[in-house]
């Protein structure tokens, strides 16, 4: 499968997160379009992985080349994970001061 | 003539001394113990001249180096005295007169009280040692400390009685009028290292170095000594400080007008003669110049009331004669003039100053009147000279006047037409001044009528002195065609002073101008007497009028010149440093205020623009990246 | 075109709309369901690619963990359409065009690369499975692999810290 | 590697000493040994004494360059604890627990100072983040806090998102996440997606080190998060970025200098633009101090705009000076009530010796000469010049320093030439001494930088 | 060892009296030190004249090739005697004059002479610049902590406007310092260093900036009026006095050896700057009524002519600019006496509330009269061989327009004379006012301290071969250099 697809499809990913990120102002759904971001880099490197893995067996079959950008997506999900538990802890701790999820009310701060 | 060097200082310093003495000590010392020491130092070193003189007359000149004063790279400007015809001459009038005026003073300003008659002592005594310094000073530069010296004095002892302001406003214009000349003569110096690297006379007047300089040299820098000249001798433009000059005590103005100040400019042409004699143009600049000032300071002497300040415009007058003398070309006669001006200008001054004394400080002719019977010395003298200034002969005006005619006449007979006139004007208005002031009735006060009395020797012997000594001043220099070898004068000064060769006019000629003038002088004379025998006061009016006011040339030149300066002084501290500049400064602090109130707004404290703004920079640098630059 | 070829472009195109769907579906609920969905798509492509364990992972952690974690908080907060903050319609589409952007250039960009002949081996090659992904990860990995409990520490400090009542 | 066993260590002892020990003060000065006892050995590796080899296939690899900076860090966290230990019993119950993640902070910066691997950098930049997500939001109660610590928490978590594509992205046309390798990499073949992933690795860089225009995120979560944090992360924490900055373009981008150094510039002048002008607006001294970072922060990207080893110097330099000095002056704002310009006002009458060492801070952060800031600066300055040919970078940057003075002048004005009773505010005798020697240490750097350089030269 | 002792006596002192608690004592203590300070001095210029003596350096960053290396020749040597001969005239001069917390005052004071003395005696460029800023913060402290009360805001406004020039100055170092071979700061390496025409009028401008502003030149002068006006009258007699000298002297040691090309091809640039402030500022101070604000402006112009002179780069203008740059001192620091004593009897500067004090204070008046005439440079008064010789080097400098400066540079001296004499005839002459009624004359210590610059102004004013021959070496050089690459450049 040719490695520009994937590209494509988890560049395409990345920016519909990002998009996502852009256009709500729910702080969750905001984070949950971080996670599809994540994913999207996720899927990229598995097929970066395997088209690596694909080059190196050219030469040598046995090679293991490409395993590390699969380790490097496990690294991710668990610091998905960390974050998310942290993320999701914060969140809540927003809602039962202001009993909203709006980030449009995060703005004591500014100036 | 290093034998007498140890000693040539001491002219100098012997004043100096006075001054420090008569300075420090002013709390101390009585009245008499002042006026001694001062007029003491001054006999001292008249003495010293005397012997000087007699030295140099027996023909040993020189140049004496003290010190290096500034020692620059290859410019070296030494501290020197130099000892020759010409300064000794000078020495002998104004250590001669400024005796006569010391003397004289000790018993005019008696009633000041003794810290203010010792600090004008001392001032008396730096006058006279600044004006040494400048005759005696061996360079231009040493020329210019006595030049500026005697600037600083005169500002001193003009505002002696400090406390009227207008008397320090007077002060100040003289020292700031001085000051404008000043620069011009600082910066022929100047022109003078640039072409040559020394300023020593004896360097700068040898043929080698005049050869160097081109004519355009030449001419700038005779020019800018001229108009140094200009501001020390009260020449057009810069005069007006000179009748405001009578501010200060009386005898003051003596010693300014008659031995020092003034004559210090005709010292300087005179000195560098060998320069003027190479610019025809300046000479020209020179004569017209004086000649323009005569006029015009003549006839404003024929309408002034206040009796000093007719003085004042008789000796700018003169000045413009010993100016147009120098012009022709005759420095010996210039020399000449000066020093008989000095005898009979002192010996006026004096003389009104004695009147002043007798009508308890009124100036005012017009509130006088037949005073010969009450101050008959002092009118006597006065009468010589007015006799000896209308130039009568035989007494000193005469053959020095003569002489400058002569010269005049020489160059141009219309210059003698015009100096002529100014010579009978002068008749005339001194013997206004005269008989206003002598003949007719009293007009004063009552209490000043019988306070009227007879001055007291100290005062009226230095009196019949300079009476003597304008009598007989002139026999120094008889003219060829009275009597051959009678112009001993410029014998003494040839080696100094190249005699000019103008076309010699024959002796029947000059016959002829000497007897003409004679007549018309005396004509003068009676006209004025006819006139003013017994004077009844009249305003004057129309053409008068403005002679009174002195052809309103100080009011021209406060439009002209001193308003405009002080409004833009004022547009400058008010509007450009205020506003312009200061405000370009300000400026910049505010615009940073401002930018960053601005700047701040760009933190919405919304994470969704905070995102955004991210993500367009991204873009933008993407596109920069990939699209813009290759 | 093969069966990879279909499966690969039905997957893609599952996710794209999924994920659209998660960033357009005003209930918040569906978006964590679509969000769901497009995991199992990306999974999908996991296997496709023959990295099995990745796929399993994903399914559990993040299908099965996160996202339920998600859900869970958006009902304790019952947050409904109703109560959904919308943005205002400007900004919407400023975002949109600003993250179109980005896509667009970043496309362009990477359009013609050096490796845009490349292939990525599909269903085959055995790198992606436990038993060769453990072996690295236990050897050449283990520094990070241990480093990584000092982030799950510090993570579980904080939300012992945060979440704990005063 | 001493360091960062014993730190991730030393944290899961703090983590439980909360439980056995009783007494605040105990695990205070348990911290504050601990923390001692970090500094001796990480100092004893730079000395050659390694405790625990491991090997770590090269992923990370502990230089001079990166120990010196270690001892830096623990030293500055160090006077930190000793400034303001005490101070985190006002921001809530959970003492020991923040003392725990302030040394997972501290491992995470021997990693980000020490990484040879895209990896290993993701880890510390992960672990330095989310104990800091959780100390900005550790005042609980307070709505100021949990908004900065939301607002970090996400645009933190979307910088992540952009690094882990960038990383990707490299990954994909080296096939390596070794620096090193790639670095050699790049030298041979740039392609399109390797330049794609450096610039997003430098906007995600530029975010954790709040580089303009990536910045917005900073004054927000400075000024909400309890002061004693903030003092922690606007010194250390970002210092320890900026390491990992200079060091990821230099190992791995060191080649392309040509495709990033006109960024690092446009970064660069922005940052300090806005730092400096925006700071000059601000009424409280809190926010300013937010503001002066990013200003700070604009000045050391010149050493990566430089990138030669008097940039690396440099930056060791300026980020000893910049901690102390940040720390010095935060630790003095902690105790204050009144956090505006005012509140300073007549403070050289109440406090004259903690006015007298603020403005030696302030001194420092203005870069005015005899204090370390001016040599850091200067370094910088040098550095930047030495690269040729960007005069007009330089003038920029020092005019905005000049405009720096303006606000940290404020200050120093207020303190001593406004008029106004002042805060009364007790201080221990410890503290004032503590703050003596950190200015005397200030002034030192300012005068003799190779006591700090030489190290590097061994 | 000299040069050290320079910096190390006032400076170890300075931290000293920050402790001492008493009045007198810290008075007495900065009086002693600044006359310990003065001995040194003397004793450079005097006994100890061998080089060992004279210069110092060692080791001090080596990583940059900085050096910590001073020395005491004869540029610095007259500066660095004004500065020792300044602090004890003007602490006695201001025995009197109250400060709260004293011990800071005298101590910043005595810090900002050792930063002075660094700065003249540096021969290390990094060093220069680290005096040269130890030299002004002092400085911005003293005066916004005893000014007057608009202090705050002016002295900002010259701390802020001073340091963006110096730091301007810093990247013109560094810049010279990039190009140098061997890496380092030292003066030597500096003057060696060959710039191409472009970068050195980069450079000149860079480090021309920083001491325009210091000196200051017309237009970058706006910050000195006010901060005179508002400082306490001991700092503005030693910024008046000896710290606009930094500027000049930073001319004639960094700018011009190292950039001697664009130095002397701004030189027509530059010099109507210098004349029309020269001018501007005398207009200005004819129209001043604050006694403070005039002597400033005075100042102002003095300093204009001696830039122009400095840039007239030959033997003379040179020369001159060297011992004038002393008497400006002394006559300054002697003008600034005078007005804080009128302003203490009196309570007023302002000039059109004075007058008549000649009568009540006749010693005041005349010492005032003299100092005054040294300030318009009359002869056989000090400053007048100074403006002599500058005069003349403007006139003799090869410039198209040197008649145009000279005669810009005249008016300078008779504008000086119409302000100064109004001042003297307005505040000391004419009649007494409720004001000056009451006025007693001055106290021994003023009178000492005047007798002793009036000693000054007149032995300078009639022996000033003593100080010339002093300077004579060092200015040779520069102006050959100048030549050279005139010359040079010039075929």
């Amino acid at each position: 499968m040719p490695i520009n697809y994937y590209i494509y499809l988890s560049i395409a990913l990345f920016c519909i997160g990002i998009v996502g990120v852009l256009t709500r102002r729910n702080a969750i759904i905001i984070f949950m379009c971080i996670e599809l971001m994540l994913n999207a880099v996720n899927l990229m490197l598995v097929a970066f992985s395997k088209m690596h893995h694909l080059k190196a067996a050219a030469t040598d079959v046995a090679t293991t080349a490409g395993t590390e950008g699969q380790l490097f997506v496990f690294f991710i999900m668990v610091v998905a994970a960390a974050e998310v538990s942290v993320g999701l802890a914060i969140i809540v701790m927003m809602y039962r001061n202001i009993h909203s999820v709006d980030v449009n009310f995060l703005n004591r701060l500014k100036h | 003539m290093q034998n007498a060097s140890h000693i040539i200082y001491l002219i100098a310093v012997l004043p100096l001394v006075g001054f420090l003495i008569n300075g420090l000590g002013r709390k101390q010392l009585s009245k008499p113990m002042i006026g001694i020491i001062g007029s003491g130092v001054i006999l001292a070193s008249f003495a010293l001249s005397i012997w000087v003189f007699l030295q140099v007359k027996s023909g040993t000149t020189g140049t004496v180096h003290y010190f290096d004063f500034i020692n620059v790279g290859d410019l070296r400007i030494p501290f020197e005295f130099k000892i020759d015809q010409l300064s000794a001459l000078f020495l002998l009038i104004i250590t001669g007169v400024g005796f006569l005026i010391h003397v004289y003073s000790t018993s005019y300003m008696q009633e000041e009280k003794t810290g203010d008659y010792g600090r004008y002592f001392s001032y008396l005594n730096l006058f006279v040692f600044s004006m040494l310094l400048l005759v005696m000073g061996g360079n231009f530069v040493i020329m210019f400390i006595g030049w500026e010296g005697v600037g600083l004095c005169s500002y001193l002892l003009i505002g002696y009685w400090f406390k009227k302001q207008e008397y320090n406003k007077a002060a100040n214009k003289a020292f700031i009028m001085n000051r404008i000349g000043d620069l011009a003569f600082l910066i022929a110096i100047f022109w003078l290292i640039q072409k040559l690297g020394t300023v020593s006379y004896d360097q700068v007047f040898t043929p080698a170095n005049l050869a160097k300089l081109s004519t355009t040299d030449i001419t700038a820098i005779t020019i800018l000594l001229f108009a140094g000249a200009t501001g020390k001798s009260a020449q057009i433009p810069l005069y007006t400080w000179l009748p405001d000059a009578m501010a200060g005590p009386t005898p003051v103005s003596a010693l300014i007008h008659a031995a020092t100040m003034v004559t210090a400019g005709i010292y300087m042409i005179a000195r560098s003669n060998l320069l003027y004699s190479m610019a025809p143009l300046t000479m020209d600049i020179v004569a017209y110049t004086g000649l323009a000032t005569a006029l015009l300071a003549a006839t404003i002497a024929l309408k002034q009331n206040d009796i000093k300040k007719v003085l004042a415009y008789s000796t700018v007058s003169q000045l413009g004669f010993m100016f147009l003398a120098l012009g022709c070309g005759a420095y010996t006669a210039a020399v000449f003039h000066v020093m008989t001006h000095a005898f009979f200008k002192a010996l006026l001054f004096l003389g009104s100053g004695s009147v002043i004394h007798a009508m308890g400080g009124e100036q005012d002719i017009r509130n006088m009147g037949g005073l010969s019977k009450k101050l008959k010395i002092t009118f006597i003298t006065f009468f010589i000279g007015c006799i000896a200034i209308a130039g009568i002969p035989p007494f000193s005006g005469f053959f020095s006047k003569d002489a400058i005619l002569l010269s005049a006449f020489e160059k141009n007979p219309v210059l003698y037409g015009i100096a002529l006139f100014t010579a009978l004007l002068t008749a005339f208005y001194m013997f206004r001044l005269l008989f206003i002031t002598f003949t007719g009735k009293f007009r004063g006060t009552h209490e000043q009528e019988h306070h009227l009395h007879e001055s007291p020797a100290t005062m009226t012997i230095p009196l019949i002195i300079l009476s003597v000594l304008s009598v007989i001043g002139g026999f120094v220099g008889i003219p060829e065609a009275l009597m051959h070898g009678g112009d001993k004068l410029t014998a003494f000064l040839s080696p100094v002073i190249n005699v000019h060769e103008g076309h010699p006019v024959s002796h029947s000629t000059e016959y002829t101008l000497m007897g003409l003038s004679t007549v018309l002088v005396a004509i003068m004379i009676g006209f004025a007497w006819f006139k003013f025998r017994n004077y009844q006061r009249s305003e004057a009016t129309g053409f008068g009028k403005v002679l009174e006011n002195k052809w309103y040339v100080d009011e021209l030149y406060d439009k002209v010149i001193v308003n405009p300066l002080h409004q833009f002084g004022g547009f400058l501290k008010n509007i450009i440093e205020k506003k312009v500049i200061d405000g370009l400064v300000n400026g910049t602090g505010r615009l940073v205020n401002y930018g960053s109130r601005q700047l701040r707004l760009l933190q919405s404290g919304q994470v969704g623009n905070y995102i955004l703004l991210m993500v367009v920079s991204m873009v933008i640098f993407f596109v920069i990246q990939f699209f813009l630059r290759k | 075109m093969g069966i990879t070829q279909i499966l690969f472009l039905f997957l893609s195109v599952v996710a794209l709309f999924s994920a659209l769907m998660v960033i357009t579906s005003k209930n918040p609920v569906y978006s964590v369901l679509w969000l769901i969905a497009t995991f199992f798509a990306i999974s999908g492509h996991y296997i496709l690619l023959n990295a099995q364990f990745l796929a399993i992972v994903n399914i559990i952690v993040y299908a099965g963990a996160i996202m339920v974690l998600f859900l869970f908080v958006i009902m304790l907060m019952n947050l409904n359409k109703e109560s959904e903050p919308r943005k205002n319609r400007w900004l919407k589409l400023a975002g949109a065009v600003a993250g179109g952007c980005l896509l667009l250039v970043l496309v362009a960009a990477l359009r013609d690369t050096d490796i845009k002949l490349q292939k990525a081996l599909v269903n085959q090659g055995n790198i992606g499975l436990i038993r060769n992904l453990g072996k690295e990860l236990f050897t050449t990995y283990v520094v990070p692999f241990e480093i990584s409990s000092v982030l799950f520490l510090s993570a579980m400090i904080g939300a012992v810290v945060i979440g704990k009542k005063e | 590697m001493n360091a960062l066993l014993l730190s991730a260590f030393l944290g899961v002892i703090m983590m439980f000493s909360g439980i056995l020990l009783r007494s605040k003060a105990a695990v205070r000065n348990l911290a504050i040994g601990g923390l001692v006892l970090l500094l001796v050995v990480n100092m004893l590796e730079l000395c050659g004494t390694v405790f625990f080899p491991i090997d770590t296939k090269g992923m990370i690899v502990f230089d001079n360059f990166a120990l010196l900076f270690n001892t830096i860090a623990f030293a500055a966290t160090l006077i930190y604890l000793l400034l303001s230990a005490r101070d985190m019993e006002k921001v809530g119950i959970n003492y020991a627990e923040y003392f725990a993640l302030i040394f997972f902070i501290l491992c995470g910066i021997t990693l980000t100072s020490s990484f040879k691997s895209l990896l290993i950098l993701f880890l510390g930049i992960e672990i330095i983040s989310i104990p800091l997500y959780i100390l900005t939001g550790s005042d609980k109660r307070n709505l100021k806090s949990n908004e900065a610590s939301l607002k970090y928490f996400l645009l933190g978590s979307f910088s992540t998102g952009l690094m882990l594509m960038g990383i990707a992205l490299i990954y994909g046309t080296s096939g390596t996440f070794d620096t090193t390798s790639i670095g050699a990499f790049t030298a041979t073949a740039p392609s399109a997606l390797m330049i794609a992933g450096m610039m997003l690795l430098l906007f995600s860089m530029a975010f954790k080190a709040s580089v303009a225009p990536f910045h917005f995120w900073t004054p927000d979560v400075y000024d909400g998060a309890p002061t004693v944090f903030t003092s922690f992360m606007a010194t250390i924490v970002k210092a320890a970025v900026f390491i990992a900055f200079i060091r990821l373009f230099d190992d791995a981008f060191g080649f392309r200098d040509k495709q990033w150094r006109l960024f690092v510039g446009i970064l660069t002048v922005a940052t300090l633009f806005i730092g400096n002008i925006t700071a000059v607006f601000q009424q409280s001294v809190k926010r300013m101090l937010a503001y002066s970072s990013i200003a700070q922060a604009g000045f050391m990207m010149l050493a990566l705009y430089a990138m030669n080893t008097d940039a690396k110097e440099g930056l060791l330099l300026y980020t000893a000076a910049y901690s102390f000095a940040t720390i010095g002056i935060f630790a003095v704002l902690i105790k204050m009530k009144d956090y505006t310009f005012e509140g300073f006002n007549g403070f050289a009458k109440q406090q004259p010796l903690l006015a007298a060492t603020t403005t030696i801070f302030l001194l420092s952060l203005a870069g005015i000469p005899l204090t370390a800031g001016f040599l850091s600066k200067f370094y910088m300055l040098k550095a930047t010049l030495g690269t040729g040919k960007n005069l007009w970078l330089v003038i920029f940057a020092v005019v905005m320093a000049a405009v720096s003075v303006y606000y940290y002048f404020r200050v120093i004005q207020a303190m001593y030439f406004k008029e106004g009773e002042g805060q009364a505010i007790e201080v221990s005798r410890p503290f004032k001494w503590t703050l003596v020697i950190l200015a005397a240490l200030v002034i030192l750097l300012g005068i003799f930088p190779n006591l700090l350089l030489q190290a590097l030269y061994f | 060892m000299i040069p050290v002792l320079l910096i190390l006596v006032p400076l170890l002192a300075g931290m000293a009296s920050f402790f001492l608690k008493n009045d007198k004592a810290v008075r007495s203590w900065a009086l002693a030190t600044s006359v310990v300070t003065l001995v040194v001095s003397v004793l450079g210029l005097t006994v100890m004249r061998s080089t060992d003596n004279l210069q110092f350096s060692c080791e001090w960053i080596q990583t940059i090739g900085s050096r910590f290396s001073v020395k005491l020749d004869g540029m610095g040597q007259l500066l660095c005697l004004l500065n020792a001969v300044a602090y004890p005239l003007v602490i006695l001069a201001t025995w009197n004059s109250p400060y709260k917390k004293p011990n800071n005052f005298f101590a910043l004071m005595l810090l900002a002479q050792a930063g002075m003395m660094g700065v003249f005696l540096a021969t290390d460029a990094l060093l220069f610049y680290f005096f040269w800023e130890l030299a002004l913060i002092p400085m911005y402290f003293l005066c916004s902590q005893w000014g007057g009360n608009r202090r705050i805001p002016v002295t900002f406004k010259f701390f802020i406007y001073t340091f963006i020039g110096s730091l301007l100055m810093l990247i013109g170092i560094l810049y010279v310092y990039a190009n140098t071979p061997d890496h380092s700061f030292s003066m030597e390496s500096f003057y060696r260093i060959p710039l191409s025409t472009k970068e050195q009028y980069l450079v000149f401008f860079l480090m021309f900036i920083a001491f325009a502003i210091k000196m200051p030149v017309w237009p970058l002068h706006t910050w000195q009026p006010d901060t005179y006006e508002q400082a306490p009258t001991a700092t503005t007699m030693i910024l008046s006095g000896v710290m606009v000298k930094m500027g000049l002297f930073g001319l004639l040691r960094w700018l011009f050896p190292v950039v001697p090309y664009a130095s002397w091809n701004y030189g027509d640039f530059i010099t109507p700057l210098a004349l029309a402030g020269v001018i501007y500022a005398s207009l200005i101070a004819i129209r001043q009524n604050d006694l403070k604000r005039l002597v400033a402006y005075s100042s102002i112009a003095h300093i204009g002519l001696m830039c122009a002179a400095a840039f007239s780069q030959n033997i003379s203008g040179l020369q001159g600019l060297m011992i004038q740059m002393f008497n400006h001192g002394i006559n300054i620091i002697g003008l600034w006496i005078v007005v804080e004593l009128i302003e203490r009897k009196t309570g007023t500067r302002k000039i059109s509330e004075l007058g008549g004090l000649a009568q009540k204070a006749p010693v005041l008046a005349i010492l005032l009269v003299i100092v005054a005439l040294a300030n318009i440079a009359l002869p056989l008064t000090n400053a007048f061989p100074g403006e002599f010789l500058m005069f003349n080097g403007i006139f003799s400098s090869d410039s198209k327009y040197n008649i145009l400066f000279i005669v810009m540079a005249g008016m300078g001296i008779i504008l000086g004379a119409v302000y100064t004499l109004n001042m003297i005839r307005k505040v000391f002459y004419g009649d007494t006012n409720e004001l000056t009624v009451k006025v007693q004359d001055i106290s021994w210590n003023e009178k000492w301290v005047l007798f002793v610059i009036v000693g000054i102004i007149f032995f300078l004013g009639i022996y000033p071969q003593c100080m010339l021959n002093e300077t004579a070496p060092f200015i040779g050089p520069i102006v050959e250099k100048i030549n050279a690459v005139k010359h040079f450049f010039n075929k």
